[in-house]
């Protein structure tokens, strides 16, 4: 069985094996052991609450419980740009009108901006290729959620998650080539990798600062601006499911989309509950609705050291969930434990 | 001979048929009676004001020919551009680039809109008949304006531009305007000009124009090509401006991004070179020993008396008179005794 | 009894009357029989359907039906912007950083900008002295959510409420001194009649287009960046438990807040829920949840032309609602008829 | 008599004496000696160079007394200013605001952070012995510098800018900093000063410094009040560099508002007015009868020869040569028939 859990010192060896696995375009998870043991160490710290809230970074690994196998990857960084600034584009709305003419025009301008200071990030998802089926993805990625709606008092109001912009043949980005190119005068690879080593002044060096008119960038350029690299689209989804929206904010470099929630309105923070683990008194199983049978669940415990979470199909009902023993014993529960549950799909308001 | 003076009620006509042969874009002379007589009206009445302060008096002078009393050439200038409101033009601006760390150092252009230019006076509409464009007659036609300039400062600012119309290709369209304007404006170059009348001082410019510096690599390649360049029509009085001393890399035309050229009346030939000198008669023998003569541009009248003309002479810099022939005196309506100015053509 | 309803050429008359109450700062509800009565006729054509989506000006009336008397008004405009420039100031974040001298300074900055055109906004609610008790503010306030709910296909996915800002004595706006003053050269109240008339090219022509830097502005300004006049600080608070936040755009006079949402993450989108009027199942009302008996309930028709909603004690069960015969009357409608439920008040998750 | 000269290695010990009374603030003499040293090293480097392109060089004078050998002053120019980098200035933009509506004009006043000033000539530190300060010399030490760009103009470029200490208090702050520069630096002005060594072409400016142009009348009144002014100190400088040309109001400084000034060198005094003259020894008994006589700045030395002092003759106008006495044939170390430049004073 698939477990998530909080990252261990000793999972390291591993972790580097996946990075080598990961290629480019994630600049968050490299095959470095010195960056990764940074990390990881960090991590560790982080879930057992020895340094402050906002350093933290929670990286959770995904545990193939049959072989001990690492199948992927995740993190939820507490607050990023509060020691390197952390740059994006917002595209914003100028209307240029004359009632004297009739003319009446609309534009997008693109800002740089730090707006995102601050920001939680979910960051550094990947999951091993073997792994690439059933809800895996879906459970790797949501994980973060239910860690957030059962420690909310740790996160900034603000999440974010930056998503891999387009692009087209061989790497080329075509918003890259129609505006960073003219003043970066290097490839995007370069420019990329300069950012993933934490060079940033260079941008501020370099970047044009004025508010620029989307108008007038090439239209290739301007189709790409909000849009993910088709391999991301699955992933973006499963964000958007939760409540993560593209607010207008996208990546200086490739116009990635970042997508953004309220902490407060993350359908984790609104649908997930409570169970206690044991078995639903009569009353209460005859009253409940009527779902299907199988609706997958998240099920985690409620421990932030040994942060542990994996997929059941037991349901809760009215503050109990009979959780069968071997799900039990890899979240480290017992009968009478609390355990946290959101139902792993979203259920649509049918009314509207 | 030819004399450059103020433009009269009876040059209408004449201006009228100048007009209809001049080329279709900014700063060139009105299509219709109507509105060349209002310009005319106009200018006659800023000869005649007295003036403290340049405002918004507009000049208009004509080239006549005094043998037949034909006109060969129209010029102009504006007291203070902008002055019921702002001039507006792209400043060019340089934006260095170094980053140490990366061992990258280059320089970025930018346009931005900006109304420096408001206040200064404005040399404008310049035509001469394609017979006089070789004639020193022309480069008169087009320092006249400077001329009044020097015998009646009070009337104009320290500083003078002179935008020129940029590149349009066949149909009238610029690839600036495409560019930029355009996308603002939603219309063509023509009809943009046409609605707005040619001016850059209105409150549309400040709705529509974007508000931000542009950079200038964004722009498209035939864009970035146009800016600065002049429209073929425009290359008599490019030459003749900046020999005058006008400078012309400092801001471009928000329009169709042809060169405004501008300089300080201290850094312009007319106005350093500019000699006060009485006049005498010429002897009926010029002296034959003397140096070769040079041509002048002699003007005098510091309002609607103002005349202009082309002679040469000697060398007037070591000198305290200029003698004039009669014909000259008569065309400039001067008489021995009176002063004139004179710089070298 | 009250009723919110859709307004009707006959209600011009009370509407100039209750208009010549509500005194300055509310911009659009002046006591102008010309302005009222074009306002007006496009809310009857919104209901009617007889004109565009976008152009459309919801307006509803309160009525007490003991009376007949109009007890307060509010409205939703579809879109606003589009025929004249809306503006706002954004706020946004600059990060200064040196590593050189270790300097790291985060700077707020205020964006002039039209972002929000387009956008949805609630607008003119004002509620007579008279009235101002109970549920009362709340019926007239929310009654719009339920509005967009049965609706939603009608609105983009922003939605906005302008607040009015901060004012010290006498009216003084210590943003507008500390800023517009020095741009405008005249009073403020000057200046917001200019912008009631619909006179706003001069922002265009005096407004600093540039950014600016919060920290240029007197404290006093700054203090005032986001803040509601007092009296408006409730009517704040009943928006934003509706799904409603402040995101960092204000007015670019007296910098009050604009609150935002998106549409589907509104309570209303969320949570309301269509019933028919008829006696529950016993089945269904021996299951329900035991909720507080008295716990009032926003109940609506769906009936766009005629709409009309009230407040009920009537809870919905399964699908089915026990209204009573009078409150059927009020809405118009009869047994076996749906209608569109909502607590007036809201439920937190208790397990967050 | 007193001559200028350029720095030698005797004289780091006087430099340093006079180090030690020149006020706190930017462009003065370091305060160490190593410093000063590294400073007089690097200009004997650049007067030997050969010089195709301004770049790093940078040149120190000493005012000297020929009577007793002691320094009296010192200024220096570098050929490039921010050469390895870029220097960043203030821009002081106006903006016209006209509502045609609402009846409204008026200028805002606006500060662009710029990096034009980078490649220009810049005249820097600049320090006389208070003694010396009435005397022509103290213009003498300010004018070699441009003495020596007529001398050498491969060595500058054509524009030349100056900045002088803006006003502080006596604490060293700076109002204009504590309206702006603090903010962003987090630092007091004396602190920002000496981490930044009195630079302005750093890559830590562009980090820190606003990147949006600062509306003026956003800033407090003591800040506005301080654009622009000088530090009493500078106003020697200010002087004699107004008078030289130099314009002021285009340009003020990121770090206490003082105004940098600049010029073309068409625009400047020493350039426009400088004659080149043969060297004559003088008679023993001056012509009594001549005009009154004049004082001039008289330079030659293209290199580390470079030398000039202060003379009173009759004007040289009209000159082909200029009478030198042997005292000051002696100093400017020149004979019968080599050349000099001269300058009124």
């Amino acid at each position: 069985m698939l477990v998530v859990r909080a990252i261990k010192a000793d999972d390291l060896d591993a972790l580097y094996v996946m990075a080598t696995q990961v290629g480019s375009g994630m600049t968050t998870l490299k095959p470095d052991m010195k960056m990764l043991g940074d990390r990881v160490r960090v991590a560790v710290a982080s879930f057992a609450e020895t340094i402050p809230p906002h350093e933290r970074d929670y990286m959770f690994v995904m545990e193939d419980t049959d072989t001990g196998r690492i199948a992927g990857v995740c993190a939820i960084k507490s607050a990023v740009g509060l020691t390197e600034p952390f740059y994006n584009y917002r595209i914003g709305t100028l209307v240029h009108s004359s009632r004297e003419l009739d003319v009446f025009t609309r534009m997008e301008t693109l800002y740089l901006s730090n707006d995102l200071t601050g920001s939680t990030e979910l960051c550094s998802l990947f999951l091993h290729p073997d792994y690439r089926s059933g809800n895996n993805g879906k459970l790797l990625s949501k994980c973060r959620f239910l860690f957030i709606a059962q420690f909310p008092h740790l996160f900034t109001e603000k999440l974010i998650a930056e998503m891999r912009g387009y692009q087209a043949e061989a790497g080329r980005s075509p918003f890259y080539e129609g505006l960073g190119r003219h003043f970066f005068k290097m490839d995007f690879n370069h420019v990329d990798e300069l950012t993933a080593l934490g060079k940033k002044s260079f941008i501020a060096e370099l970047m044009p600062r004025q508010p620029l008119y989307v108008a007038y960038l090439p239209q290739e350029a301007r189709d790409v601006i909000g849009k993910v690299h088709p391999s991301t689209a699955p992933a973006r989804r499963l964000l958007e499911q939760e409540g993560m929206h593209f607010e207008g904010y996208v990546d200086i470099f490739d116009a990635g989309p970042v997508l953004q929630a309220r902490v407060s309105e993350l359908r984790a923070m609104r649908d997930s509950t409570l169970a206690q683990i044991g078995l639903a008194g009569d009353w209460d199983t005859a009253c409940a609705p009527e779902t299907a049978p199988a609706e997958p669940v998240l099920v985690s415990n409620t421990n932030m050291r040994d942060f542990r979470m994996l997929l059941s199909h037991a349901a809760p009902v009215n503050g109990a969930i009979a959780l069968p023993e071997a799900e039990q014993k890899l979240l480290h529960c017992h009968t009478g434990d609390t355990v946290r549950t959101l139902s792993l799909n979203v259920r649509k308001n049918p009314n509207v | 001979m030819y004399v450059v003076r103020p433009v009269e009620i009876a040059d209408i006509a004449a201006l009228e048929a100048l007009a209809a042969v001049t080329m279709p874009g900014v700063h060139t002379l009105p299509k219709t009676r109507e509105k060349i007589a209002a310009l005319v009206e106009r200018s006659i009445a800023s000869f005649a004001a007295h003036v403290d302060m340049p405002s918004e008096e507009s000049y208009l002078f004509v080239l006549e020919s005094l043998a037949d009393h034909t006109i060969l050439g129209t010029a102009s200038i504006y007291a203070a551009a902008g002055s019921n409101g702002t001039y507006f033009s792209f400043r060019n601006d340089v934006i260095q680039q170094v980053s140490r760390d990366l061992n990258i150092s280059h320089s970025v252009h930018a346009l931005t809109l900006c109304s420096e230019l408001t206040g200064y006076s404005q040399l404008s509409t310049f035509y001469v008949d394609p017979s006089m464009c070789d004639a020193p007659e022309a480069a008169l036609l087009s320092r006249a304006r400077l001329l009044f300039a020097v015998l009646a400062p009070q009337r104009f600012a320290d500083r003078f531009f002179v935008p020129l119309a940029g590149i349009t290709d066949a149909q009238g369209g610029s690839p600036f305007w495409d560019a930029l304007g355009r996308k603002f404006f939603q219309m063509d170059f023509l009809d943009a000009e046409r609605v707005i009348g040619g001016a850059r001082n209105r409150t549309l410019i400040v709705e529509l124009m974007p508000h931000y510096p542009v950079y200038v690599p964004l722009l498209p390649g035939d864009a970035q090509a146009a800016m600065g360049q002049i429209h073929p029509s425009g290359e008599l009085a490019f030459n003749l401006l900046t020999a005058e001393g006008f400078e012309a890399d400092d801001y471009i035309d928000i329009f169709d991004g042809g060169p405004i050229l501008q300089a300080h009346k201290h850094a312009l030939r007319t106005f350093t070179g500019a000699l006060q000198r009485r006049v005498a008669t010429c002897p009926a023998e010029p002296d034959r020993n003397r140096e070769p003569p040079v041509a002048y541009a002699i003007a005098t009248g510091a309002d609607q008396h103002f005349r202009a003309v082309v002679m040469a002479c000697a060398p007037l810099e070591s000198l305290a008179v200029v003698a004039l022939p009669v014909a000259v005196q008569a065309a400039l309506q001067v008489t021995d005794g009176d002063t004139v100015v004179c710089v070298r053509l």
